[in-house]
């Protein structure tokens, strides 16, 4: 329901950029009217700068079309596995744009900040609580981020050890998130893969084959990207701590568990979580996150600076850890997102976060009966927050792909779940509903899913061309990469 | 108060008991507890200390009341320093907050992430305009850690495993480097002037404006650093950007800087938004995200009418979901929402609003050092043009001047008395933008003369 | 400072010079001016005193200062007598804001109307389920000239030329009521009991909860006023009706009611929000826009498939576009933004919710009141049982208290001291509601109890 | 882009009661935990009230679902004559919504609301500058309230003067706006209707006839619905004034003149303005909008409830002038929508305004010279802020009426323009561009309807039938009439 040149036929084709006019502004701005200083030398300052001229109201137009152009949780159901898309109460975004909150500077002087250093250290009492462990540094702007804290965190302890030189591995499972891998790697480690078993848990065996004396630590999720508790991983634990290593918990799972397990008491060292995907924090297209590294006593003086401690009189501080990994950011965190979360917790306390993932994974395994038959299940077995199958057969069967399938759900208007992820599954389906789609929602989700397996049998070319009923159609990605256009300026108006 | 109803679904979770026994007959298990047989029973559902839930009204109450022991925003303050109060044009936050950009994830699935996707790109596009770069990414956590990447990449291009960040730097932007580069084995030199660039330097990090303010000449560093086989990377303040030379133009091969104050409110420092941009030469080489432009495969209406203008995120072998433990950075969610707000609140000024609006705040910083330099006892050291932070030197130390500006209801500028430059000495770096209230810049006019009067 | 680059379009205006140009030529004039030359040549152009342009941030900060004079929000205040502080659930105003809502106007096309439509004919639902009706409008200004609406809807119905007011009620009701009873001639009788209702009368008026915060006791006043071949109107609060017995399931042949309470923040009164709700038979009289159910004339795909529910403006022949002046109202903008936000609250408390909150008030003014009867020299007369105002007699003159409040930073209730009741003598009306801080009502008991002390 | 349920095929026929499951909530309420006082009496209160029971989640999801059925001016081009709907300005969204502004209790002491009460003093300043009418109310909360402010203030005039019983009629052009003849009538006044002459403007020998002893006042649009100015007004003023009765404006079409010609100086005594089309505020699908009242100083005494004035303390008061009419409404007026107002006024400023009704005035003139021959023109002359047209012609050719080709401008991606209005002109066709639209738009509207015109002759049915491409078909009006279902509960999930 948009304009022409808003809707039409190619609305990509014309950015900002080139609509408007010369001399068109969207925006005032004050004229300086008093004893004016002269610029600095010509050489330092630019002749000027090209961008789009518009009238105010044709640059709301134009953001207000795209925006329309995007699909979002309150669009409807987003079952994108191991991403924990569920409703973002708006009342946080509330909360963060409070102007005393938003407003902070930070670099005020904290006794002009306890409001927002308070509120920070209660949700880091909170996540000590709910990981089990109890130190916390709420500084990492998302879950990679937070990986890398934890990586360091782990390489300063060594180095204090003096085992350092010694330990250069870190073990990954093969279903991990591809963070996992990258993370060690810029931390300096080399990564050695571990295999899944039959079962989706870790293979044992493998694990105590490669625990020697040169692997720094073992990262592994849980419950993992199969969706899958990992079982007996406890005693790994104790396995990982006898040959001298750390373990690493990826928390990005933690909606299955919250509330009903503590990475600390199963023996993990260190963890980040996923504040944006398990405290409900909006995903805003792609961040801000916050991704909060938390940690046994040991590694606590390794914690990335800032952590908060309360002084004598009561003052929240932004302290630096004796041997702090140091800064990952130039100030404090995306505080915003972790007003957020704070907000989300105390909206539910205990029992509320019991009764997220509670219904998380009941939501999960109902899908999964659902569509059991209908879709290969690799792990037959009862799933955590999120179920994994796979579209093997369809391929194999029908010539259909999963990356079909997974088109052909937006012409039903569902966004897609997550796709050939983890890789160990073949055409991997990963599906989380999470805790806030009703029975409704998941229901009809399964009869979109079944209609579409029926269809890979019926009218595979209908799936090939999905989705039909989208703002537009699938992609030329080949060319994308390939002749990279990554900017206005290197366009024509319209391409090609 | 607690929530009512004990039993009735919390206002987060759809499904009622009616709908959850309905679920757990069909799923075969009795309870929700079943659902979890996989766990280690003598480790299940622990004793957890949490505050009690509370509801909305209760929630929003709690928080306005913590909120309010923040210093009000309508305290004058004086701090730079890395955060920088800018007037955003209200039509950013209005349109940055329609649900379908805030509520959407990563576009995995071009076909209904247009949205998301296209304004990406005008993001990039907007970045490498003001950097006077080739390509740029969707944006990363923070100018500090951009900057860290920047030197990861400089360093996987040259190979070489040193880096040199010239001083007056952000010490947060050098202590980020610092964290980065002791993971990856780097060594961080930490150098006064480009003299100290060596072939063993696989990049000179050089910001714009400097941290105490100064407008540097760029072109010389650059100059040396590639005379050195070193690459040139900027750290510039995007704002000051609109009236300063572009780096690229400038000679950097790398542009770094911080988007959160020209996307927002400060919000004690984040969410804030990395800028990184480089020449075409490291476009395989880059860090993070990024936006290409294409067409579809087919046309709409059948496969007839001519294919169409979309985008996706492209170049996608760097990144850490396909590449793993080979990939350019672990980046994966960054700050896509705080990219969408920079990039409208910078096209909202456009090409003449962003230039006047930097050249207001290097007027009203100039008067307001001008005034304070001409009151008895203080002084305003200057080491070259400078763009919106000057020192001020009072009659008593910089320490004892900040807290007597406190006692009067004023936050001072950043201490900077402990700082090796000689300007620095026993200075405060006070900050005067285009959004700093006149009224504010009168009341600490007023403090300041109070004060040397007492002094 | 005013606005830079003469010459240079306003933001509000696209059109550059240029554009400015070629659409002259186009049209065949020389300049703008000559687009004026049907207007009388002497009478053009006078002089007109208005104050400088401003730009974005200057508007900003000026009305952010101005903002700031008027009493802050953290202000004790107990305040209500038509406007009462609610807790109104976050999503209403998310929701509320979605430009598509806002800046479309009446719905005249339906097809690209439904967002408008299908909510008002929630809206209409709503009100009819809160109110006990048959039939409700999309709303009217506020619930003052919605209660004269529905006396001259009741003299078009009884064709008499009188109506009657029960008291208490509130003062701005019964003079927006004699407002337009003066243009249609009518007389207005204020009436201290409902045997004063005799057969010249249209309607008996009563307010639930009365203005002096006492909860009536509807179902006999109907029946006085059906005796006398009067209809009964009540103006009742619909955030009390989360409690108290539907008006129509008391009687009620039309029930009147202000929204804006339940819809967002007081605003200094407006935008308000006035409820209409009436009983089948008047449907054709009501005044206003109301929102029909029908279907689609031909299913969608070319024609075959099954017609789609959708809603239009309907029963548009009682309308002043239509009827001119033998429409039943001259309404024509009301307040449909307003009634959006209602609708979308009250939905989100639900029936529990709303049902809570009503208690939740109910609980709190009575706990606050028994606190203050308990103060030595306070006095809590009631005149029955009440909601969330009741009224405070101290040691000391109403208006007296009232001034003492004020030193304290308290705002008091209001005074009705000079009201007829006896009650009401000497007395302020205290509002205590479900959003009202307890710490407010803690300032408040301790001001009191010092004031007692003293005097 | 939503999902299923919120997308299907029949989306309007499931209400928010439709949906949901019974026990579910959007928002929790605190439970009073104190000492609890017993209930009213039973007979006092209800037993339930029907109600959505949704999650919150599912309710967001709704409302945008439903958002997504409406065109807005962010959405484009908008029309609709009359009703000026241009651009607002998001700043004065922001401005209103200040808590300092929105928290103000209507019934505070005015020293607790000088933020407000200063705001609106200049706001009343600036528009009696701008109409030339020296003294104001801002109380009406919509033109049509206005409307009435200002007849019932003739009314109070001619009562003092002891005229009223002899001076029982209005005068209205034909072509008048519903609300003018309806307000008079709601006034108690007989209505007669003034012919429109050739030229658009008042039939002048009609006026001279009409007017004698029993005529109370006129009420005159200016410019007037055809878009035309009133030619020789403030000759007619004095006529009118020599019969003893009162020139009244309808205000609504300020848009074509501000800041170029007054109200006063044309010798009207009362003119409302419609802050919601000319200042700017936005439309909100029927309202809040804001119908101030302005007069000269023979009629200030009359005006409504409240006033502002400013005191010999400085402090402004709100007042009850002297021989007021009363109040219109419980409290002070749309407020919100006033400071809306405000905001436009000090962004603009004179130069501003001028530019406004220069630029408004343009672009109606040129869609008139882009459409000229395309459709008939009945009043065929310069224009200022709007040009009707009539589609006589297509009727009468190819059986197309106004309203099928206004449909079929939906399928072009703008909202239609006003139709059948004015009752004056056959088959209207009523075009207000505004002035915050660029000129590209206006050519492009020209371009589909001339498009349409050419389709009109080709393909008639196409133009029967549209839209074709909006989320629904045309409704059936008829039934919707006939047989009325106006609430949920009268309605099955299905109708019929
Ligand atoms: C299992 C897992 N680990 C790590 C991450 C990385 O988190 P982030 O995207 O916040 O950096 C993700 C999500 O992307 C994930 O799903
Ligand atoms: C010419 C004219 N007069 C009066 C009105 C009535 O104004 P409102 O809708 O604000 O009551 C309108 C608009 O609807 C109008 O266009």
């Amino acid at each position: 329901m948009t304009a022409p040149g808003l809707r039409s036929e190619d609305f990509g084709a014309r950015l900002s950029f080139d609509r408007g006019e010369t001399g068109r502004r969207a925006v005032d701005v004050p004229v300086w009217s008093g004893d004016a200083t002269p610029l600095p030398d010509a050489h330092l300052l630019r002749d000027s700068v090209r961008l789009p001229e518009m009238s105010q109201g044709e640059l709301v137009r134009y953001y207000t079309a795209l925006s329309a152009r995007n699909y979002g949780i309150d669009s409807g159901t987003y079952p994108l596995g191991s991403c924990t898309m569920k409703y973002n109460p708006k009342v946080n975004d509330l909360i963060a744009s409070l102007p005393d909150f938003a407003d902070a500077h930070p670099q005020s002087p904290v006794e002009e900040a306890q409001g927002t250093l308070r509120t920070l250290m209660e949700l880091r009492q909170g996540l000590a609580e709910i990981t089990g462990l109890p130190e916390v540094s709420l500084a990492p702007a998302a879950g990679a981020q937070g990986e890398l804290a934890g990586v360091l965190m782990i390489t300063r302890a060594l180095e204090d050890r003096g085992e350092l030189e010694q330990r250069r591995r870190i073990l990954v499972p093969d279903s991990a998130h591809g963070t996992n891998p990258a993370t060690a790697a810029m931390a300096g480690f080399t990564v050695t893969h571990l295999p899944t078993a039959e079962d989706g848990s870790l293979d044992r065996a493998t694990i105590e084959r490669e625990l020697d004396e040169t692997v720094a630590g073992v990262m592994v999720t849980v419950p993992n990207t199969l969706g899958l508790w990992e079982n007996g991983i406890e005693e790994v634990a104790g396995l990982i701590h006898d040959a001298g290593a750390y373990l690493y918990a990826d928390g990005a799972n933690l909606n299955a568990i919250m509330g009903r397990i503590r990475y600390g008491d199963l023996g993990f060292d260190v963890a980040h979580l996923n504040l944006h995907k398990n405290f409900s924090t909006p995903h805003g297209g792609g961040g801000p996150g916050a991704g909060p590294v938390c940690c046994t006593e040991e590694l606590a003086p390794y914690l990335p600076t800032p952590v908060l401690a309360e002084d004598d009189d009561g003052l929240v501080q932004l302290i630096a850890p004796e041997r702090s990994i140091g800064r990952l950011q130039q100030f404090h965190g995306n505080v915003g997102v972790l007003l957020r979360a704070y907000a989300y917790m105390r909206a539910l306390g205990l029992d509320g976060l019991r009764a997220v993932s509670g219904q998380a994974v009941l939501n999960a395994n109902y899908l999964r009966v659902l569509l059991h038959g209908h879709y290969d299940l690799p792990y037959d077995r009862p799933v955590l927050h999120e179920v994994v199958f796979s579209g093997s057969r369809q391929r194999r069967e029908h010539d259909v792909r999963t990356y079909d399938m997974a088109k052909r759900l937006i012409d039903h208007g569902f966004h897609p779940p997550t796709v050939y992820f983890p890789l160990i599954v073949e055409e991997a389906l990963m599906i989380e509903p999470t805790e806030t789609e009703p029975p409704e929602a998941i229901e009809a989700l399964a009869e979109a899913l079944i209609a579409i397996a029926e269809e890979a049998a019926s009218d595979p070319d209908t799936l090939h061309g999905a989705p039909w009923t989208a703002p537009i159609r699938r992609l030329d990605e080949t060319k994308a990469a390939r002749r990279p256009v990554l900017r206005w300026d290197e366009v024509d108006p319209k391409l090609d | 108060m607690s929530s009512s109803l004990a039993g009735s679904p919390h206002p987060y979770i759809p499904a009622t008991e009616a709908d959850r026994a309905r679920m757990l007959e069909r799923v075969g298990v009795t309870d929700l507890d079943a659902l979890f047989a996989d766990l280690p029973a003598d480790l299940r559902d622990p004793a957890i200390e949490l505050p009690p839930a509370l509801t909305e009204p209760e929630l929003i109450a709690l928080l306005q009341e913590r909120a309010a022991t923040n210093a009000a925003p309508t305290r004058p303050s004086f701090l730079g320093a890395g955060a920088y109060r800018r007037s955003i044009p209200a039509i950013a936050s209005h349109l940055t907050s329609r649900s379908e950009f805030v509520t959407a994830y990563t576009p995995y699935q071009p076909e209904i992430s247009q949205g998301t996707l296209q304004s990406g790109f005008e993001f990039q596009s907007v970045v490498c305009e003001l950097t006077g770069m080739d390509v740029a990414n969707v944006g990363l956590y923070d100018v500090a850690s951009a900057t860290a990447e920047a030197c990861l990449l400089a360093v996987r291009v040259t190979k070489r495993r040193a880096v040199a960040l010239l001083e007056p730097i952000h010490p947060g932007t050098a202590e980020v480097v610092s964290t980065y580069a002791r993971g990856a084995g780097l060594r961080v030199d930490s150098i006064a002037t480009a003299d100290a660039v060596s072939d063993e330097h696989a990049c000179l990090v050089v910001q714009q404006p400097d941290f105490l303010g100064t407008i540097v000449d760029l072109e010389p560093l650059a100059n040396v650093a590639h005379d050195r086989g070193a690459l040139m990377v900027a750290v510039a303040d995007p704002f000051a950007l609109g009236m300063l030379k572009a780096p690229g133009d400038a000679g950097a091969d790398i542009v770094t800087g911080e988007g959160r104050d020209l996307a927002g409110a400060p919000a004690f420092g984040g969410p804030s938004l990395g800028l990184f941009a480089a020449g075409l030469p490291y476009m395989r080489q880059m860090p993070g995200r990024i936006v290409g432009r294409t067409n579809e495969l087919h046309g709409p209406e059948g496969g007839e009418g001519e294919p169409r203008t979309g985008y996706v995120l492209t170049l996608q072998a760097r990144e850490q979901f396909i590449r793993r433990e080979r990939a350019t950075s672990n980046v994966s969610t960054a700050q896509a929402l705080i990219a969408l707000s920079f990039t409208i609140a910078v096209q909202a000024l456009g090409p003449r609003g962003l230039r006047e609006s930097a050249e207001l705040c290097y007027q009203r910083a100039h008067d307001a050092a001008r005034r304070i330099a001409s009151l008895p006892g203080f002084d305003v050291p200057e080491r070259g043009p400078w763009f919106q932070e000057f020192l001020v030197r009072g009659p008593i130390p910089a320490s004892e001047l900040a807290v007597r500006l406190s006692e009067r209801g004023i936050t001072a500028g950043f201490d900077v008395s402990d700082r090796a430059e000689p300007e620095a000495h026993n200075a405060l770096m006070f900050c005067v933008t285009e959004a700093t209230p006149d009224a504010h810049v009168d009341t600490l006019i007023e403090a300041l003369t109070s004060i040397g009067d007492e002094a």
